[in-house]
């Protein structure tokens, strides 16, 4: 279903006041101006929240209202810092900006279960790469004035910002384009496509469980004490039922008789997020897990190098890089003496 | 040696021309290269002798040259095959090759291994063009044409070659492209008919029959625009007369003679039996391009100082009859148009030469500068006239007898006659109108020929001779010191002021020294193109003979197309009076695509 | 089936608790959307940092800001797909994201050294 | 067959097919069969095929005197074998004119000779195209070719003489020229189909070209002979759709097969097909107004006497110009498909005779006097083409050939003696120059024949023309008469201007500027054989002599003198009614009588059965003729004796006092500028369309067509590059814009194409 048939242009309406709104911040102008820009962006953004929960709704048929609420303000947050962040006429300010979405980011992820990434999230970005930038910032920005809050502080190519219109343009363009395909998706609705990945992810992911026996034998251990999980003529065999829970079929060894059976396994056997991502990465992805570590230790190599304080080498340096011997004072001479010594290196003839 | 190997060795021997050249001495480039363009007219010689199909219109040997598998492209084979049309203009291709380089030995100088070895190349690449029975081969020999052609104009053309270059290659080659697009175009529709990738020809024409009305009616469009780039037809002709004019005399005579030729053997070999219904649409529409091309054409020609811009205009307005021939789509204009190709490749390529051979003596083309040089050049005067004669027409000699025949076949297209060939061209005034070119036609040659081989003697190097006596001899105003250019002229001496003189006293200066009037080797060289010009008009039958079957294979199914169309007219009322059909015409009128809708407009106009 | 969202608080304290989750929830479609346009909006507005600001220091921050969105939009895939590759490619994200701001950070400070301004109008030499 | 009737109002009802019914149609059969008897006689007679050589031998010997002058012959040799050539293929000729019998019964003869232009694609009648070399013959062939062979010769032998001042290189030229217009020629009339007609048609007209611009180095020379060819280009335009239209209806261009259709056609009553079939003598007939030298195409021919003079002899003058009139002869029964055509053929004719002869009046160009005579003449014999009598027609042509090429071969010779001079303003008295007798009185027997006076040739072929114009009393035809005895009066008048300005009165004469015509410049010094004549710059009256012709130039005068007397012995005869009148018999033996009923019935009472019967001014019609003839002609002298013989001031007095009459001043200054045709042709068709537009056409094709539209269209991608230039400033941001707005279009286009269910 592509749009609501009473708003179909809503979307594009509210990127085009939300552009304008920015537009309005992101050129230099007096702080009233500035206001109205932010509050034209606000309601640019209140409308596509508005519409996006509309369409939501629409495209789920479910009831209104039903907005994963947390989400929608960290992502509030999120947009805000990056709009003050690009806007911001003193990068340090700007990076602190950037740290601000950096948090929410992770807060999102968090909501996505996806715990190991919000926090590896805030130690990369937050702790490591902002504090780079913090680094270099201090080593290479002007700051004619510290006032906080002053724009007119800042060195003019942070104040005057290039070309915004096409920029915003282009900006919008992108951003009618990839709307377009999150909102006006014709395949089926996600609902349903997300059901039926979650059905198969359950089973990939009590598959995996396969792959982790040691965690098996515990799981196993535990749910039937005594039991021995050896494979049979068909190996360790996990059958999942369509419900989502899975059992296992397994050896019983009691009191020298031998027979097997299929138990049941608690939901917590399966795999929680943090080893299914280090599984998928050791098992799918080893190879770039490799080239990621030599892209790391290439990018060390490399900063050295970047970073290394060029000399300013002499002109006795220059020329014995180039092979010459260094100059002494018997180079000072006259001219007549010069040129006797340049006809060294011409051809015989050159002086007869 | 077997009828294939034979062409496939005329394909290579140029090419193993090419790489002699490459690995020899300079001085001996142009010799290499003469003795492979020779060798290449021996072979084709042997072939026409031994050619068992002049008379059939069947293609031999028609096979592939390689074994199975050789070339693993999809669907492309290495097919060579020719019947009698294509050998003539092989023949002709193969003949005028080698004067073109012969008459290059004097006007060449620098750069010889590039020339000749890409002269080579192109010499293979137009017969590759000719030979090939698998459209792809034929495209590639088509498309490669343009690269050496490229070069010669580049590197030894006039003032303003790398403009004219680069035109030439833009026009022709993106013409050519869409025409490559209509044939994958066929050939991918036709393999998903039959599930086999097959790019020959004869498969191809098959298949298109096969089409819709709205795609054999594009596929035609398409293959028509590579075709007519290269003839070259009226509103895309601009190129010509620039990469004539800045091409090198053998480039022009090879432009003229044979290039142009691809672009009417496309329509000829391609286009026409590909798309029969599409044609009888259109052809209406492009004879009045046609007409238009030929009166305008000549009419600019009249406004033209330049002695080889002129002729190369006067190409566009000869082939503008040629294709009118063509289109006519009866026996009698087909069968002119492809003589026409023939003659217009002799008599237009033959001026060339003369025009090449004057500019190496006085270096200019331009007509205001040049005048009455019969009185010095008086055998190149001879030949200047009997080819301009040729090209105006004069009976009895070879441009008559085609260009006779392509306006009967225009005037018999534009009404219904019961040669079993109705006609499509329109209105007979419009025809009338481009039979009015005759007129200009000879305005404009007699204008050229007015100016600079009469009139009072005025040429660079001479100053008038108002008033002194007869200048008698030029020498070669090359540049190559004083005694090159001396004018040894007491003419009140000189009873018939064109004494050639090698002129022994001007030593100093390397390069060639060229008598007054056309030496041996120009003579030897123009002689043979004018005995055949005067053979070819005075006996054609011969010609004309083995051209007729292939013409019939080519409009077989026309009678029918033109029926289908009628028919087709008639039903919508828009036959005024309607002609009477042939009682096995179908009595139900065909059924009226909708998508054929454009195509009857454009017919409509033209009537 | 119904999902108990987290609240931001109970969400952070239902860290600990998640590896005993093991009931494997599927996505709200509204979360993945309103995820997916955060990331847009994101990646949108730092495409413009990107294009407006001249100082090449804020460039390299808001091709980071870039990064950050794309990040979000392969978590909030995989979640919708309930698939690992969504946060194995993040990983990769970020190992990059540190490179180049090692790489680049260094690149900066060298230019800086050159021409004693970040503004990137002072390197105009792709101009034909 | 309507028109017939009205064409002819005195034809028999035989072949007025639909007059009344009973009676006629065994008539019609008759007359049909009376035709048919010789046409549908036409057959082969592959034993002649030796005939060949006629047209064979001058086009060898051209190719041999190109070759000589290839390998720079400085003797006379070309002339001798041009003479020969031309000798052998009048031998021929005779030997096979003495081998037709030229009754009825023998009929037209055709030869095949070889192959020449032949597509077949069927079996039906019009499924072919076939032209070949072959040969018909019948009497008018013979006729024709008799004087054009025996013309050319004996011109060929004048031109060794006269053109001797050209022995090397040119001299090969000229007889080249030569050869190629007599196999031409020889094409036009022995041809058996229209291609090869016109294929000596346009041989001619090269020929032509090269002759008149024979001396090219004058730049009026080139020009003449340029105009000369387009001008006939324009004829054959006609003459080709002319061709191709016969074709279409008769599904052939033999003459065989066309008489034959021809006259079942006439017998028949009923001529099917279209109305292009009526136009088929319309465009045949340009062609012969183009060659002809008519209106409106007859301003080449005074301009081609920029040739040398025997080439005005025997190509402007005798064979050439005649192709028209051949042509209609021979396509006689073509001209009857439509009713109006011989009426326009006569009308035009008359006109322009009448034209000309007022141009003439007023010239003082010796050849060009001619020349507008001969186009005066050609004039009437149009109008007798027009009107009827073929033979009359012909037989005119046959006259005049021989009188008019005597009187420009003697005026050659005055331009050979005089060096050039042609004024005749600036001769006088020639009679009494020593060595000039013989030119002075061959030259008056040319003007007494061209005048018509009684009892000359060209008495007989004109006045046949007149009587039978004046007989019939319809479109008009006795006003043409009328207009035709003016004409005339004023040929005396100018015909004897001459012979009296130049022959009669002081012996005094300037010579001329020129080497006779040669080339303005350079050649002064060697002509090398003795005549001591002095040309060029340097020679003036002081000190000149004229050079008196030898043996050739007299020997040829007085040849052609014999001839033209001879030439009015079939006329005497008939006149004297002491036996059939040759050329009637000749031509009679032809297709220019079908449907022509004047020469199908009484032969031996020769031409005009019908006007024996009419009266003119209540006289006999012969009687009447004769008497307003010969007041015409000596009214026309007596005139020119006053004014240019007996009070030469008078003329000049009474030229300043019409010049200074305001009502008529305006005619002499038309006359003495040719009516302003040329300025006018000039006016309507050459500056607006060949200079002006063709400037116009090549600026648009060079400015418009290829550098705005082609040009334009190329510079597409470069005017889209420099709308995006601002953005490639450098600067990393501004292709950060254009990358990334790129791929938004992209993007946004193939989520259009999504959206709209395209994927």
């Amino acid at each position: 279903m592509p749009f609501p048939s009473l708003t179909p242009y809503a979307l594009y309406i509210a990127g085009a006041i939300g552009a304008i709104g920015l537009y309005l911040l992101i050129r230099p102008g007096p702080v009233n101006v500035r206001r109205a820009g932010t509050l034209i962006g606000l309601a640019g953004v209140g409308l596509l929240v508005s519409e996006a929960i509309h369409i939501v709704d629409a495209s789920v048929g479910g009831p209104a209202g039903g907005i994963p609420l947390i989400p929608c303000i960290l992502g509030f947050i999120a947009v805000a810092g990056a709009t003050r962040m690009v806007t911001h006429p003193k990068p340090v300010f700007a990076a602190l900006y950037f740290i601000l979405v950096v948090v929410s980011s992770a807060g999102l992820f968090l909501s996505m279960q996806a715990e190991f990434m919000a926090f590896a999230l805030i130690i990369v970005y937050a702790g490591a790469i902002l504090i780079t930038y913090m680094f270099v910032l201090m080593l290479a920005q002007q700051s004619p004035s510290e006032s906080p809050g002053d724009i007119e502080g800042a060195t003019h190519y942070d104040r005057v910002p290039r070309e915004p219109l096409a920029a915003i343009a282009v900006g919008f363009l992108l951003l009618a384009t990839l709307g377009t395909t999150i909102f006006g998706s014709r395949v089926a609705p996600i609902g349903d496509a997300a059901n039926a990945a979650v059905a198969r992810a359950t089973v990939e992911r009590w598959r995996e469980l396969e792959s982790l026996p040691r965690r098996l034998d515990a799981e196993i251990a535990l749910v039937r004490p005594g039991a021995v999980a050896a494979p049979d003529e068909n190996g360790r065999v996990l059958a999942i039922a369509r419900d989502g829970s899975a059992s296992v079929r397994i050896q019983w060894d009691d009191n020298g008789t031998v027979r097997t059976d299929a138990i049941p396994l608690p939901a917590s056997a399966a795999p929680t997020n943090i080893q299914t991502v280090g599984l998928a990465l050791v098992k799918q992805f080893p190879a770039s897990l490799e080239l990621a570590s030599v892209i790391l230790l290439m990018a060390m190599f490399g900063a050295v190098v970047l970073a290394r304080k060029q000399i300013e080498l002499g002109e006795d340096e220059r020329r014995e890089a180039a092979g010459l011997r260094r100059l002494s004072l018997d180079d000072a001479e006259p001219i007549g003496r010069g040129d006797a010594t340049a006809s060294k290196a011409a051809p015989v003839g050159g002086r007869s | 040696m077997t009828l294939s190997a034979m062409l496939l060795w005329m394909l290579l021997a140029p090419l193993v021309g090419a790489v002699a050249i490459a690995v020899s001495p300079r001085h001996l480039a142009k010799h290499i290269g003469l003795a492979s363009s020779l060798v290449v007219l021996f072979l084709s010689i042997v072939f026409a002798v031994q050619f068992p199909a002049w008379t059939t219109g069947a293609f031999v040997p028609d096979t592939n040259v390689f074994p199975d598998g050789v070339v693993s492209l999809t669907g492309v084979t290495f097919t060579l095959g020719v019947d009698s049309v294509s050998l003539l203009l092989i023949l002709l291709t193969t003949f005028l090759t080698p004067l073109a380089l012969w008459g290059s030995y004097t006007a060449i100088e620098g750069r010889e291994r590039e020339f000749y070895g890409w002269f080579l190349t192109l010499l293979s690449a137009m017969l590759l063009a000719f030979m090939a029975r698998d459209v792809i081969a034929f495209y590639v020999g088509y498309e490669f044409t343009i690269v050496p052609m490229l070069f010669l104009i580049a590197i030894f053309g006039g003032d303003d070659r790398k403009y004219a270059s680069l035109k030439f290659f833009v026009f022709t080659f993106v013409g050519s492209v869409i025409t490559l697009a209509a044939l994958v175009y066929v050939a991918s529709k036709s393999a998903e008919a039959t599930k086999v990738w097959d790019f020959s020809l004869s498969a191809l024409q098959a298949h298109a029959k096969t089409l819709s009305p709205k795609e054999q009616f594009w596929v035609f469009v398409a293959l028509m625009v590579g075709f007519c780039v290269k003839v070259p037809f009226f509103p895309v002709h601009t190129w010509l007369p620039l990469a004539h004019t800045q091409a090198p005399t053998a480039g022009s005579v090879i432009l003229a003679g044979t290039l142009l030729k691809l672009g009417t053997y496309g329509v000829y070999r391609i286009a026409l039996p590909m798309a029969p219904n599409a044609a009888v649409e259109t052809v209406g529409f492009l004879a009045i391009l046609c007409v238009i091309a030929v009166v305008a054409i000549s009419l600019v020609c009249c406004a033209q100082t330049d002695m080889k811009k002129l002729v190369a205009y006067s190409s566009v307005a000869h082939m503008g009859v040629c294709m009118l021939g063509m289109l006519s789509l009866n026996p009698l204009g087909m069968n002119g148009s492809i003589l026409y190709m023939i003659n217009h490749g002799l008599s237009t390529g033959a001026l060339f030469l003369c025009i090449g051979f004057m500019y190496e003596r006085y270096h200019t083309k331009d007509m205001d500068q040049l005048s009455g040089l019969a009185k010095v050049m008086p055998i190149w005067a001879f030949f200047v006239v009997f080819f301009t004669m040729t090209s105006v027409g004069l009976p009895g000699l070879n441009g008559f007898v085609s260009e006779f025949l392509c306006l009967m076949g225009a005037f018999a297209a534009t009404t219904h006659t019961d040669s079993g060939f109705p006609g499509l061209l329109g209105p007979k005034w419009m025809i009338v109108a481009g039979v009015g070119s005759l007129i200009f036609g000879a305005v404009y040659m007699l204008y050229m020929v007015g100016r600079v081989v009469w009139g009072p003697l005025k040429a660079p190097g001479h100053g008038d001779d108002h008033g002194h006596g007869a200048v008698a001899a030029v020498g070669h105003a090359g540049g190559h010191g004083a005694g090159q250019g001396a004018a040894s002229g007491a003419g009140s001496s000189s009873t018939t002021a064109a004494g050639p003189k090698h002129d022994d006293s001007a030593a100093g200066g390397h390069g060639h020294r060229l008598p007054t009037d056309l030496s041996a080797r120009e003579i030897a060289i123009l002689a043979p193109l004018a005995v055949i010009c005067l053979v070819i008009g005075i006996h054609p039958y011969p010609l004309l003979d083995v051209i007729t079957p292939s013409t019939k294979a080519t409009l077989a199914g026309y009678p029918e197309a033109v029926r289908d169309f009628d028919a087709t007219r008639e039903s919508r009322g828009e036959l005024a009076t309607a002609p009477a059909l042939p009682a096995d015409a179908p009595t139900t009128p065909a059924a009226t695509d909708a998508s054929t809708a454009l195509g009857s407009n454009l017919g409509v106009i033209a009537r | 089936m119904t999902t108990v969202l987290p609240s931001l608080a109970s969400g952070l304290a239902s860290v600990a608790l998640a590896a005993s989750d093991a009931v494997v929830s599927p996505a709200d479609p509204r979360l993945v959307q309103v995820a997916l346009v955060i990331s847009v909006l994101l990646f949108v507005i730092g495409l413009i940092g990107f294009l407006t600001r001249r100082n090449m220091i804020m460039m390299f921050l808001c091709t980071e800001l870039m990064l950050q969105a794309a990040c979000i939009a392969f978590v909030t895939f995989g979640r919708m797909h309930m698939n690992a590759s969504g946060q194995v490619f993040v990983i990769f994200i970020l190992t990059v994201a540190a490179a180049e701001a090692a790489l680049a950070l260094g690149l900066v400070v060298l230019l800086y050294r050159k021409r004693e301004t970040l503004s990137s109008e002072a390197w105009a030499e792709l101009k034909e | 067959m309507t028109h017939l009737a009205t064409l002819f109002p005195s034809l028999p009802s035989a072949l007025a097919g639909d007059g009344d019914a009973h009676g006629t149609a065994h008539r019609a059969a008759e007359g049909a069969a009376a035709a048919a008897t010789w046409i549908g006689g036409a057959t082969a007679h592959p034993e002649y095929s030796w005939a060949g050589w006629i047209l064979l031998l001058p086009l060898l010997s051209a190719v041999f005197c190109f070759l000589c002058g290839a390998f720079r012959v400085k003797n006379k040799l070309p002339a001798l074998v041009t003479i020969a050539a031309l000798g052998s293929a009048f031998g021929l000729v005779l030997t096979l004119y003495l081998k037709y019998d030229p009754t009825h019964a023998s009929g037209p003869m055709t030869v095949h000779l070889f192959d020449w232009i032949r597509v077949v694609w069927g079996e039906k009648p019009g499924q072919s195209f076939v032209a070949d070399w072959s040969l018909y013959i019948d009497g008018l062939t013979l006729f024709w070719m008799l004087f054009v062979t025996g013309l050319g010769t004996l011109i060929a032998i004048f031109a060794s003489e006269y053109m001797e001042s050209d022995v090397g290189g040119n001299y090969c030229r000229f007889f080249g020229a030569v050869g190629i217009f007599l196999f031409a020629m020889g094409s036009l009339v022995m041809g058996g189909n229209l291609a090869l007609l016109y294929l000596g048609w346009e041989g001619v007209g090269v020929a032509s070209y090269l002759l008149i611009g024979y001396y090219y180095g004058k730049p009026t020379a080139v020009a003449a002979a340029k105009k000369a060819f387009v001008m006939n280009r324009v004829g054959d335009l006609g003459l080709l759709v002319g061709i191709y239209l016969t074709w279409r209806h008769f599904g052939s261009i033999d003459y065989a097969t066309i008489f034959k259709a021809c006259s079942e056609t006439i017998a028949n009553g009923s001529h099917g097909g279209d109305w292009t079939k009526g136009l088929i003598p319309y465009f045949l007939m340009l062609g012969a107004f183009g060659k002809s030298a008519q209106i409106p195409l007859f301003t080449w021919l005074p301009d081609a006497m920029e040739g040398p003079t025997p080439v005005s002899a025997l190509i402007h003058a005798a064979t050439m110009v005649t192709a028209g009139v051949y042509l209609i002869a021979r396509l006689y029964p073509l001209f009857l498909l439509h009713p109006h055509a011989l009426h326009t053929v006569a009308w035009i004719g008359g006109l322009t005779a009448f034209l000309a002869a007022t141009i003439g009046m007023m010239q003082y160009d010796m050849k060009r006097v001619f020349a507008y005579s001969t186009v005066s003449q050609l004039g009437y014999m149009f109008l007798g083409l027009g009107v009827g009598t073929t033979f009359g027609a012909c037989y005119h042509v046959f006259t005049h050939a021989f009188f008019k090429a005597l009187l420009f071969l003697a005026s050659g010779a005055v331009m050979h003696g005089f060096a050039g001079q042609l004024d005749i303003r600036k001769i006088s008295g020639l009679r009494n120059v020593p060595g000039f007798k013989i030119v002075a009185w061959t030259m008056l027997i040319g003007c007494l024949w061209l005048s018509a006076l009684p009892f000359t040739a060209a008495f007989f072929s004109k006045d046949t023309i007149l009587l039978v114009a004046m007989t019939d009393e319809s479109h008009g035809n006795r006003i043409l008469a009328w207009l035709g005895l003016l004409t005339a009066l004023m040929t005396a008048y100018y015909t004897f201007r001459v012979w009296f300005r130049v022959c009669g009165g002081e012996t005094a004469y300037q010579p001329g500027d020129e080497a006779h015509g040669h080339d303005d410049h350079g050649h002064d010094a060697d002509h090398g054989h003795g005549h001591g004549h002095s040309h060029g710059h340097a020679a003036d009256a002081h000190g000149f002599h004229p050079h008196a012709p030898r043996f050739a130039i007299n020997g040829v005068l007085l040849l052609l003198a014999v001839g033209a007397i001879l030439a009015g012995l079939p006329g005497l005869i008939e006149f004297l009614k002491m036996g059939p009148n040759w050329a009637a018999e000749m031509i009679a033996a032809s297709s220019a009588t079908i449907g022509v009923p004047n020469l199908t019935e009484g032969l031996a009472g020769g031409h005009a059965e019908h006007a024996h019967h009419a009266t003119v001014l209540g006289m006999d019609g012969h009687t009447a003729m004769f008497l307003l003839s010969t007041v015409a002609g000596f009214g026309g002298i007596a005139i020119a004796a006053y004014y240019h013989l007996v009070r030469r001031r008078a003329a000049e007095t009474l030229k300043q006092a019409l010049l200074a009459n305001p009502l008529i001043g305006w005619l002499p200054r038309a006359l003495e500028n040719k009516w302003y045709v040329d300025e006018l042709y000039d006016a309507l068709f050459r500056y607006p369309i060949v200079v002006f537009g063709g400037h116009v056409l090549a600026w648009i094709d060079r400015y418009i067509l290829d550098g705005g539209i082609i040009n334009g269209i190329a510079r597409i991608p470069a005017w889209i590059g420099r709308l995006f230039q601002p953005l490639y400033n450098g600067l990393l941001q501004g292709y950060a814009i254009t990358m990334v707005g790129g791929i938004g279009l992209i993007l946004a286009w193939i989520v259009y194409v999504w959206m709209k269910g395209g994927i």
